[in-house]
């Protein structure tokens, strides 16, 4: 299955998939942010993406381009807090690559990944290393951007999830946690978490074949 | 989880409605979440928010002299940028509008959003970020200070301005004014519970308090032994004075700012430290507020806010203001 | 014990210090616990006071408009009459004084021994005692009602009659036609620990709440399962209104009461309720005041207040006050 | 030893005794408060009689009458509550009936505490059974006026013991814990504990051999 890629139904999978997964993982990803920030991740994450799967069914928008833009405006309208803004962003410039395309192949889905990148950098001003969900953007986009054959694909779900894991350690410094300074450290970072789920989840949407990770277990 | 509520997803509706039917000089826009004056006047717009839970802010301050608008966004949550949007559509009146944002990543993203959109429709918007909260270290390399209760002092100085006709940049000018002169720093003898979420925000031991907490029943910096009343004022005092540049005989406006569960009682004997404190330190006390201002739902704990004063910010504290939880005691 | 204080027995006198610290237009009578306003006008005096404990009552509510002069006892207790006495000396303008008294068996007495000791000087003493709370049953074989939130009610509209001019005997029916028409009664979520004892004042389990307590911790009448919002006002409202004698289209105040702990979003959200609840009813809604009156120390619950209006009500409800704790709405 | 009585030292005994066992049944009586009133008999009563042991040494009264009235002033000056009016209404009457006396036989205290039972009830309006401390007055002075000779006086305390524990079933009607209705039954009544209190110290006074009676086991 060379040339894998998404269409539309695929990608309307994604957003059911992911809204499914946030509102499971909803408690997860409250207490984290608990633990060192405000504690509303889980339901902000989980508001958001069932307002977007809402959107996205009533407005059956007809391209992969406009679909990302439901969501995003759904995100934009509906989370709030930090993660609406830099979610919203994500959607709304892979939204912009995606622009009439009813499929997208590999090439252009990464391309647009790598743009909705530059956005959350935009938005958030946060560097690699400063225990945001750009933690695990940053090494997700960069292994795939590297190794982007079907096969290699699938490991991509694993770096996501190393990646989500390896913020415990670090000491925020962008983002609410930022304010506990050395107390930051020993919790993943929620919307690090969120995010690793996000490339989970997509990349099952993508191609098949992706194990469900635990993060439930392997986060608290 | 023991409140008083009926479905945590109507929480911020129901108490937006059951805020305009006790007040009938705000009124809230149709399928929003915003609050504005029931009459506006002509002048420069004021839109603050952010997320509920911190009543009677953000929508407690509006009013003649104060805000125009305030949006709430979802507890703890920073507003979504569309509902902001519509803040600064209602309150513009032609002078553009000023938006007052707490320094938090959510809020100033969302915020700044809003603003963008307003703009691409041709309204002028200028904003002010408050960050007064000493607890946070403030360099480059971090996101800076939180905002917190000494943004009150920021609506109700901007607001006077406002009130009294200054430009879009005049007004922005005193609130920045304000932002460099207010330090505050709180501390918490319990968390608070986020409806949606159902627990509590962090756990204490029965003789642990946690300082330097923000709003949003994040815990502290610090956790540590519980201490007397005036021995905390001194620690949070000494910590917001040493970041001012406070000198003898100036003249300073005090916040006693109680987190929402915190007995008035305690708040004046608090007071009565701060005000032998302030004297010790041959700071001259021009007004004092004493109150719940900027809560964080059933949180037990105060912070303390110190707003070094010149004759431009008198005037405009002293200024009347009809916002329901501005409280004017006569000089 | 979890409290932001110092010593337990300086309690009172630290908090009365800094409530006079903070509000210029109160003052301390020296070496006592009576808080009189700076500026006294020829007219009635009006004397109220009780227990400590429940702030912001009763010296927030000492300023032009409302009360001359409030006795602040121990926590939870009842002043003395020798301090009650130098408060109705201190108010005296020669034109009489009238207290306003909750009507519990200390208060009473206490109140009323200093009535006799003024009397005994030649000062015009008269009295009304507030009996709102309908949780107490009221029969000849029991010692009444207890006074609770409502009387706030009564110092605002006495006090404007007093303003207005009236004479003693005047100001006293006024008063007590509001003792008539105000109905009240509360709930709690949680006890409240008084400083002397240091123990919590009940003991609830996490689905408990104590419904028609009083405002010293002491137990209910009744204890229940936790229920919505809705369902407690339902509950409180019905029992309220089935008290009053009101009909279809008549006028009311509503007053709801925060017990000390509870968010003020909690409580607009009650008053989203109530609101719907009084329509349902078809009563008129005059006026509604939201936030803490009436506290038990950090107390979590509330109580709702109904006052039934006519024109003179209405009047000296409406009449400017500019005591701390009464919050004017705008019209 | 017939003719039993009191004197101006012995008074000052009682007062002092009495105030140091309220302090250490402060808690007691606080905690019996706090199931059926507001929790501040105990505090109020050690305040009241601290300060009344304060005073009556500051102004060492040169007869029964005016150190009865030293005691009352102190109370109505520094209890509040209920207690405060009724205690102090206690000593103002029975300083009425030693006025001037240096020594008072049994007769003359007895007709002194008689009217300050009196003084109990036009102050608190209560009747026997209504529980409060006038439940033990009642049946206390009952037992005194009939038996007066010094070894029934002993007996007294039994009486006045035997009375405060025995509101402990009653439904208040008077006082605060009147608000509770059938609820206030099962918990003695704060203010006839320490009205037993009273009489065992009193009669201690008198006469000496007085058992200490255990209250904070008999009641709690
Ligand atoms: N400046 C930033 N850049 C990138 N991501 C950020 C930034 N600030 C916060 N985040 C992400 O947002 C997450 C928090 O989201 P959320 O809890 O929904 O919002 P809030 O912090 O406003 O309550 C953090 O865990 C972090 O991953
Ligand atoms: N009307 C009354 N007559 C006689 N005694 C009373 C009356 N009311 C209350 N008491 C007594 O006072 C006691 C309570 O005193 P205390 O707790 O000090 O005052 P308060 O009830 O004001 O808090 C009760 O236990 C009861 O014995
Ligand atoms: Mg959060
Ligand atoms: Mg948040
Ligand atoms: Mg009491
Ligand atoms: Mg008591």
């Amino acid at each position: 299955m060379i040339g894998v890629g998404m269409n539309l139904e695929q990608f309307a999978n994604f957003i059911h998939d992911y809204a499914q997964r946030l509102e499971a993982l909803k408690d997860t990803l409250n207490e984290l942010d608990n633990r060192i920030g405000d504690g509303d991740h889980g339901t902000n994450m989980a508001r958001g993406f069932h307002t977007a799967q809402q959107q996205l069914q009533a407005k059956s928008p007809e391209d992969l381009g406009a679909a990302c833009n439901v969501v995003a405006m759904a995100l934009l309208g509906s989370v709030g807090g930090a993660s609406g803004p830099l979610y919203g962003t994500i959607f709304m410039k892979l939204g912009g690559a995606l622009k009439n395309l009813a499929q997208a192949d590999i090439e252009q889905l990464i391309e647009g990944l790598q743009a909705a990148k530059t956005g959350i950098i935009e938005r958030g001003k946060a560097q690699f290393g400063d225990k945001t969900m750009l933690d695990v953007w940053e090494p997700t986009l960069e292994y795939v951007t590297a190794h982007s054959c079907d096969e290699e694909l699938l490991q991509a779900v694993m770096v996501a999830r190393i990646a989500a894991l390896e913020t415990r350690d670090r000491v925020a410094k962008k983002g609410r946690a930022a304010y506990l300074g050395p107390r930051s450290a020993g919790t993943c970072d929620p919307g690090s978490v969120s995010s690793g789920l996000f490339f989970e989840v997509l990349i099952s949407a993508w191609r098949g074949g992706v194990e469900t990770i635990p993060w439930e277990t392997l986060v608290l | 989880m023991k409140k008083l509520i009926n479905d945590v997803t109507l929480y911020v509706n129901e108490m937006l409605d059951g805020l305009v039917a006790a007040v009938p000089s705000l009124q809230r826009l149709e399928g929003t979440q915003v609050i504005v004056r029931s009459e506006l006047s002509e002048k420069v717009g004021l839109v603050s928010g952010g997320g509920s839970g911190h009543e009677p802010a953000h929508a407690g301050f509006v009013g003649k002299g104060m805000l125009d608008g305030a949006v709430a966004g979802e507890v703890f949550t920073s507003p979504t940028p569309d509902q902001v949007f519509e803040a600064i559509k209602a309150v513009n009146q032609g002078k553009g509008v000023l938006l007052i944002i707490k320094n938090y990543t959510g809020d100033v993203m969302n915020f700044e959003m809003a603003a963008e959109m307003a703009r691409a429709e041709g309204i002028d918007v200028e904003q002010v970020v408050v960050s007064d909260d000493v607890a946070v270290e403030n360099s480059t390399y971090t996101v800076g200070r939180r905002g917190i209760a000494g943004t009150v002092f920021v609506h109700k100085v901007a607001g006077a301005a406002a009130e009294a006709g200054l430009s879009l940049q005049e007004v922005q000018r005193v609130a920045s004014k304000v932002v460099d002169s207010v330090r505050s720093m709180g501390m918490a003898l319990t968390p608070c519970t986020v409806p949606a979420s159902g627990k509590p925000s962090f756990e204490l031991a029965d003789d642990e308090v946690e300082i330097g907490i923000g709003i949003h029943g994040e815990p502290g910096i610090e956790r540590r032994s519980i201490q007397s009343s005036a021995e905390t004022v001194d620690y949070l005092l000494e910590k917001i004075i040493a970041d001012m540049k406070v000198s003898a005989d100036d003249e300073v406006a005090i916040m006693v700012n109680g987190m929402g569960a915190t007995p008035l009682s305690e708040l004046f004997i608090i007071n009565h430290h701060v005000a032998e404190m302030t004297k010790a330190n041959s700071l001259h006390v021009y007004r004092t507020l004493v109150g719940e201002y900027m809560t964080s739902l059933e949180m037990s704990g105060f912070s303390l806010s110190v707003l070094k004063l010149d004759e431009e910010l008198k005037t405009y504290l002293d200024a009347p203001s009809a916002a329901p939880a501005w409280t004017q005691t006569e000089g």
